[in-house]
């Protein structure tokens, strides 16, 4: 429990709470939580409509497996770099953080990019569009709003850059980075049960 | 041990029994309207019911209710003697600061959980027990809720008609609900509880009428403009009876020679009606109701109107305006035309 | 960072000019102003949900009545049920939760101040947004739960399903903005002392509410994304003819919806055990077992939600699995309400308004409850769903439950705020007459849903029985309005001429009463060091077992105060509440509008961040 | 819900003081095994579906847990933190698996037929 001494130490931070916490952090634990909902809600909407298409194409027929395994690939690794620029914001090292927070903001977008590119195949090549069947509607809109999260956060991460690269941002704002990065592992792992639950299992 | 410290004078107030007394006039009053309305054999009652499906529900309201009741009544009790009983008292003291009493929280909890098992048992019984596959000597319904009216159709007897559901007393009937539109909800509330109609689903709903008698139904889900005017009517027949309507219902409509009864028919089958009507060996159109037998029936229109002769003309003249939003259009038939029709259709007994 | 210097600056000076007055309030942070801000909001979105429902008992005053036609009713009843929830008793208890929670806890305001305005503001533009649609003559008419596919473009082809469905997902996304602030606040900003467990109850059922709105809130937010591409983009979530299954809309948003009424509910639990201890002078009983039994329902509460579906037939099994869980929830219900009685149990009970509607709340919303149980059972519920028997159940809960909760708080904290007291006699009247009143209007429907009234009907044949008590329930709720006018008079009144209330004008027990009425901007001089749940009371009488009272600490210091940073008023969230709202309702209009929304809304979440970037930390270092 | 007051050792709550960049690559590399793995039992054929689809299942989870434990700090932050974001994972997943055993219950929507 904390004594009147520590919270009178914090008094003048008004992001510190009594709990010694980060006010920014918990509420971004929070957010987390419901995005839990959020994607839950999506996610047990596909899987309540998986094989109930009256119409195809199916899942089988339109999936590039090895394409969207190095997406996630490409994720992960984007989750990797953004540690490693928070652990060198720590040791203040304001340029290679920036750098590293760069590298992710780019394989975060090459994501994306991958996306688009999935996204126009199923429609040119295999004829599926958001209104062809259920099957349609579902995926789009699943793996669409993670590829929306995933821009929002890819926006996140380049703002960043440019404030550490002007000189705005230093170990100072370690927890303002570090909920950027809490936010980018979660859409990471958002993309891990999507790619198994979605693509991998038959 | 309490320190004795009267509440500041400012902070007193006694509970006010001039108001309560306003209250309990009041109550007694509406008590006085109940002799007047507190009549449960109504039309739509839910509460007096005609079929085993109806009593086994029947059974579960009135435990619960009792239970319920006697829960409500000694928390009021209690709850009104409390405040009586303590009320705040000139120079009373500072009242002990007592903190809880585990082994009667954990007492009552306990009693709670009691009490509901007493409800859930029979629940889960009868839930299971209403829900079994109906006999196959069961006789077939199906049911299509339309935006505002209702179909029915019995496959054995090859009979469809609207509006009007007849069937046998003590005869397992068993309802197969689809609905073409939206969600609509089939309830014959003296025969027992509703189910939902929906759309790509076949929904089930068995039961055993055991009176004969004439009951009101009505869809209960709301479905749009005209949802209230989505009615019904069932008809519980002796069986003899029933089998004279079925007769009645399966002979092809007698032709009237009434010469108006015959320019309506000619009306009738030179116009629209047709692409939506069904009169067997003259159209078959599905939009609307079957009118093989429409005299055979006393409403129509969800029903909603008595089949009158200026009712009907009245409605194809403009449907809309006896029942607000009717999905048939106006075909802008004037007065005569539509006298015409209505001979031919009140004459297709 | 605005010094004590700044904020009297910003109070006094700014505020002399009518102009200056405006936009103090239009840019405040102050959670106490924006507090203010929604109690006046909700109130009157309240009386326009009840000018409402008067309309609709006229119209149903006698059988086959004239006064609106079915497609009006509609809209009253669809608008009626929707501004009741999102618009009066949600905001409402979010008017508590701004005003008290950080006064209770000890906080001299919540954790992410500028969120705050920036929820109060969604809000608000939400809820406008919602009402605009009478002026187009497209007020929503789908019910408030809007079930699918009635929805769909097919049955719905007009704007009327839109204007309800990017309202809501407006107005969800200022609650959730809200929820997350007070999770933070109440985890993060307690006084050095204050644990979980002393927290106070309004402050633990206000704090179990924020979870059930973050994680329930998403679950509609879906469902209506889901109808929004059905209805803009020509997905098949709920298109039959597709293999869509309409219950796919009924469970989303049932799994909402019934965490959603334990969000209604909660708060007014929470306000009721802070009056009844208050004015039986006795602490409440079993306290911890309360908020036990609030985390229960909270926990239990989403996993009922197919009890509103127990008729579309989902099987015996569903049926029997939801009617049992939702039966368990009357346990930790029940304990709750024997708890309260057990607190006035050997009190002093003193009666004064606010303690009448608590005593009205337990009365009234046990009657609810055990309705609710009795639709628990679904066979029961088979005879009693979409009829006026459930209309009874959660008028019961809702009113009886929430509205009066929530006017027993209003009753008790106004001193608090205004520094005036509410007029006892007028609050006594309207008591009487309130509860009167709601039960003329909604006990008879328990009657009429028995006799097979069905709900949603703008009009009924005159000869099934229902004739004389849907009359009788009609003037009721003309009382009921009647009752509010004695309110409302109270409160002109009180302006004018009220007694002057003083810092604890109900000898009460917890820290908000500890400072003047109304508090000072930064609430405590000095922030408190807690002991005890009832610290304050202790403070004043000793623990009741001898203890004596704790000695008065020590006066404060004009230093002290002069050293208080309270965060400066921000505009941004006022502009970014518009930008967003242009970018909404630009999906009716044109994309072109929503993408100009889009990134107007973008670049002003970049101000808004930036707009402290590096506050307090800096200058500290 | 239990009581925390601990003050957190980072003075800005930044708990990032445990794992090292060591500990951050050796994750990494296992997350690229196991999704290596992950995709290569799809082309082994002759795995019976249940055994494929719960192994898969299990792999994504471990992923899962090795990013939120080590990438997100759960393993080392404050239990607040971990209450917030566990909690509300398992209402979700519960909540999935009860919607799915609900729809699976309806017989009458047609399977695909091609
Ligand atoms: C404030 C909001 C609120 C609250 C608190 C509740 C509380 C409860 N509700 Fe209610 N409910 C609604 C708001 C609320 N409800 C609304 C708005 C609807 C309609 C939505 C719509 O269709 O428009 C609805 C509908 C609704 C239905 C669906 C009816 C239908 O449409 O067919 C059901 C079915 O189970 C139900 C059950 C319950 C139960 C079991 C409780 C329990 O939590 C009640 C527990 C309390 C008690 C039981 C009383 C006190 C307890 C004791 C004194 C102890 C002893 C008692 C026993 C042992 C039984 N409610
Ligand atoms: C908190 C929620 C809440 C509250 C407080 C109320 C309050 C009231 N409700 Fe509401 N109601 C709902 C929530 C609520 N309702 C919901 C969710 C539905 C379901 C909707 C749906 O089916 O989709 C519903 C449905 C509903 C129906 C069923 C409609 C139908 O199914 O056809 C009816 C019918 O009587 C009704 C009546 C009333 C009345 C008379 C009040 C009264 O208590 C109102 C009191 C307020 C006033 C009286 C106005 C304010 C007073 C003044 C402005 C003073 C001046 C006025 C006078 C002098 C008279 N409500
Ligand atoms: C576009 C389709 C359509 C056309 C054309 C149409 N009807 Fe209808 N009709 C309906 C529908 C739909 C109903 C059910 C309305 C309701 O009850 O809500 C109906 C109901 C009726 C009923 C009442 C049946 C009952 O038992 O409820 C009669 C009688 C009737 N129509 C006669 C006619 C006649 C005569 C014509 C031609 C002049 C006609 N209809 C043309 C669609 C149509
Ligand atoms: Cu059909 Cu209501
Ligand atoms: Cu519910």
């Amino acid at each position: 429990m904390v004594d009147h001494a520590s919270a009178v130490a914090h008094a003048h931070d008004p992001n510190i709470g009594t709990t010694g916490l980060d006010n920014r952090k918990v509420g971004m634990w929070a957010f987390l939580g419901s995005d839990c909902m959020f994607f839950g809600s999506l996610i047990g909407t596909y899987l309540a409509y998986k094989g109930k298409s009256i119409s195809g194409p199916l899942p089988h027929q339109v999936f590039d497996i090895p394409l969207t395994s190095y997406s996630a690939a490409l994720l992960l690794a984007s989750s990797l770099t953004m540690v490693l620029a928070l652990a060198a914001l720590q040791e203040s090292r304001v340029k290679k953080a920036a750098g590293w927070l760069f590298v992710t903001a780019m394989l975060g977008l090459h994501f994306v990019l991958n996306q688009v590119y999935e996204f126009t195949t199923f429609a040119l090549h295999h004829g599926l569009k958001l209104s062809t069947s259920l099957f349609g509607s579902t995926f789009f809109v699943l793996t669409g709003f993670h590829g929306a999260h995933v821009t929002g956060g890819v926006i996140w991460l380049l703002i960043l850059v440019m404030l550490a690269l002007r000189g705005k941002i230093d170990a100072r704002d370690y927890t303002k980075v570090e909920i950027a990065g809490l936010y980018w592992h979660f859409v990471d792992i958002v993309w891990i049960a999507i790619f198994t639950v979605i693509y991998l299992i038959p | 041990m309490t320190t004795p410290r009267p509440t500041p004078p400012r902070l007193r107030r006694r509970f006010d029994w001039s108001l309560a007394c306003l209250l309990g006039a009041v109550l007694l009053l509406a008590c006085s309207c109940s002799a007047v309305g507190w009549n449960w054999d109504t039309p739509m009652t839910t509460v007096i019911p005609k079929s085993d499906f109806g009593m086994l529900i029947h059974d579960i309201f009135m435990l619960i209710s009792w239970w319920t009741l006697g829960i409500f009544l000694a928390v009021e009790t209690v709850l009104v003697w409390v405040c009586w009983r303590y009320r705040d008292r000139a120079g009373a003291p500072i009242p002990k600061q007592i903190h809880g009493h585990t082994t009667l929280e954990v007492g009552w909890t306990i009693a709670f959980a009691v009490i509901l098992l007493v409800f859930a048992i029979p629940t889960i019984r009868v839930i299971f027990k209403t829900q079994e596959a109906p006999a196959a000597t069961a006789l077939r319904v199906d049911v299509l809720g339309h935006q505002w009216w209702w179909e029915f159709r019995y496959p054995q007897f090859k009979i469809t008609t609207a509006n009007e559901l007849h069937l046998p007393k003590g005869q397992t009937a068993t309802f197969l609900l689809n609905a073409p539109d939206v969600i609509h909800s089939f309830w014959m509330p003296q025969l027992g509880g509703k189910r939902d109609v929906v759309p790509r689903r076949v929904n089930h709903l068995t039961l055993t009428p055991q009176v004969a008698g004439e009951y009101p139904g009505q869809c209960a889900e709301y479905c749009g403009v005209s949802h209230a005017n989505m009615r019904f009517r069932v008809y519980v027949h002796e069986p003899a009876d029933f089998e004279k309507w079925v007769k009645q219902q399966q002979a092809p409509p007698v032709e009237s020679p009434d010469p108006l009864a015959q320019q309506g028919k000619t009306i009738f089958s030179s116009s629209a009606c047709v692409g939506c009507h069904t009169i067997s060996g003259i159209s078959a159109g599905h939009i609307g109701p079957d009118l093989t037998h429409f005299a055979s029936r006393t409403r129509f229109a969800g029903a909603l109107i008595d089949t009158t002769p200026d009712n009907v003309a009245k409605w194809i003249e403009n449907p809309d305006h006896m029942k607000p939003g009717a999905l048939m259009p106006n075909l802008g038939m004037t007065p005569e035309q539509s006298k015409a029709i209505t001979a031919y259709l009140l004459s297709l007994k | 960072m605005a010094t004590q210097a700044a904020f009297m600056h910003g109070s006094k000076a700014e505020t002399e000019t009518f102009w200056g007055t405006v936009w103090s309030w239009l840019t405040t942070v102050d959670h106490k102003r924006i507090g203010i801000l929604y109690g006046t909001s909700a109130f009157i979105f309240f009386l326009v949900g009840g000018i409402e429902a008067l309309i609709m008992r006229l119209q149903l005053a006698r059988p086959d009545n004239t006064l609106v036609g079915p497609e009006r009713f509609n809209e009253l009843f669809t608008m009626h049920g929707t501004t009741m929830i999102f618009l009066a008793v949600m905001p409402l208890s979010a008017a508590f939760f701004n005003y008290m929670i950080p006064l209770m806890i000890g906080a001299r305001d919540v954790a992410f101040p500028r969120l705050n305005a920036l929820s109060y503001w969604i809000f608000l533009s939400g809820a406008l947004f919602l009402n605009s649609s009478w002026l187009f003559g497209m007020a929503p008419d789908g019910g408030w739960f809007g079930y699918a596919n009635l929805t769909t473009t097919q049955f719905s082809p007009r704007h009327t399903i839109d204007f309800w469905m990017l309202g809501l997902q407006i107005l969800g996304l200022s609650s959730m903005l809200a929820g997350f602030n007070f999770l933070v606040t109440i985890i993060n900003m307690r006084a050095p002392g204050m644990t979980l467990m002393r927290m106070p109850v309004f402050v633990w059922m206000s704090f179990v509410t924020q979870f059930l709105i973050v994680l329930a809130f998403p679950a509609i937010t879906v469902a209506l994304i889901l109808l929004m591409f059905d209805r803009f983009f020509g997905t098949l979530f709920y298109e039959p003819a597709a293999g869509g299954d309409p219950l796919l809309w009924q469970h989303l948003f049932w799994i909402f919806g019934h965490p959603e009424v334990y969000i209604l509910i909660l708060p007014a639990m929470g306000i009721v055990s802070e009056v009844l201890p208050t004015f039986a002078r006795k602490p409440l009983f079993g306290a911890p077992v309360v908020i036990y039994s609030g985390i229960m329902i909270g926990f239990f509460g989403f996993g009922v939600w197919s009890h509103h579906m127990f008729s579309v037939g989902m099987g015996p099994v569903a049926d029997a699995a939801f009617s049992i869980s939702t039966m368990l929830i009357a346990v930790p219900t029940g304990v709750k309400i024997l708890n309260w009685i057990g607190t006035l149990w050997g009190g002093s009970i003193r009666f004064k308004a606010p303690l009448y509607f608590s005593l009205g709340f337990i009365a009234m919303f046990t009657m609810g409850g055990l309705s609710g149980v009795m639709h628990a059972s679904p066979p029961v519920d088979l005879q009693q769903t979409d009829s006026y028997f459930v209309v009874a159940h959660f008028h019961y809960v809702l009113f009886g439950g929430s509205i009066f909760g929530l006017f027993s708080g209003i009753y008790y904290w106004w001193p608090k705020i205004t520094g005036k007291m509410l007029d006892d006699t007028l609050g006594r009247w309207h008591f009487w007459t309130m509860l009167i009143g709601f039960n003329m209007t909604f006990f008879p429907m328990h009657y009429l849903g028995l006799i097979g009234m069905p709900r949603r009907i703008y009009t009924y044949a005159p000869d099934l029985g229902w004739n004389h008590w849907n009359l009788i329930s009609t003037i009721g709720s003309f009382l009921i309005g009647v009752s509010l006018l004695f309110f409302i008079v109270n409160v002109f009144r009180t302006r004018r001429s009220g007694a002057v209330a003083g810092n604890d004008p109900w000898d009460a027990r917890t820290l908000e009463w500890s400072i003047p009425s109304p508090p000072p901007v930064y609430n405590f001089a000095r922030i408190p060091q807690v002991h005890d749940r009832d610290d304050f009371w202790l403070q004043k009488y000793g623990d009741g077992h001898g203890g004596a009272p704790r000695p008065k600490p020590a006066p404060v210091t004009a230093a002290e105060i002069a050293a208080i940073h309270m965060p400066d008023t921000s505009f941004w969230p006022l502009l970014l509440a518009l930008a967003l709202a242009v970018m909404v309702s630009g999906l009716m209009i044109s994309m072109v509008q929503v993408v100009i929304g889009g990134l107007l809304t973008l670049w002003l979440m970049y101000k808004f961040a930036m707009e402290l970037h590096r506050p307090a930390a800096g200058h500290g270092h | 819900m239990a009581d925390h007051h601990a003050v957190a050792s980072a003075p800005h709550g930044g708990g990032g003081g445990h794992a090292t960049v060591r500990t951050y690559i050796n994750v990494a590399i296992a997350l690229a095994i196991i999704t290596a793995v992950e995709v290569a039992t799809l082309y082994i054929p002759g795995i019976p579906s249940t055994v494929l689809v719960l192994s898969l299942l299990a792999m994504s989870a471990i992923k899962f847990f090795l990013v939120v434990g080590f990438f997100m700090h759960l393993k080392y932050d404050h239990p607040v933190m971990r209450a917030l974001f566990v909690g509300p994972l398992i209402i979700a997943i519960a909540i999935i698996l009860a919607v799915m055993a609900l729809f699976s219950a309806f017989v009458l929507l047609p399977r695909v037929v091609l």
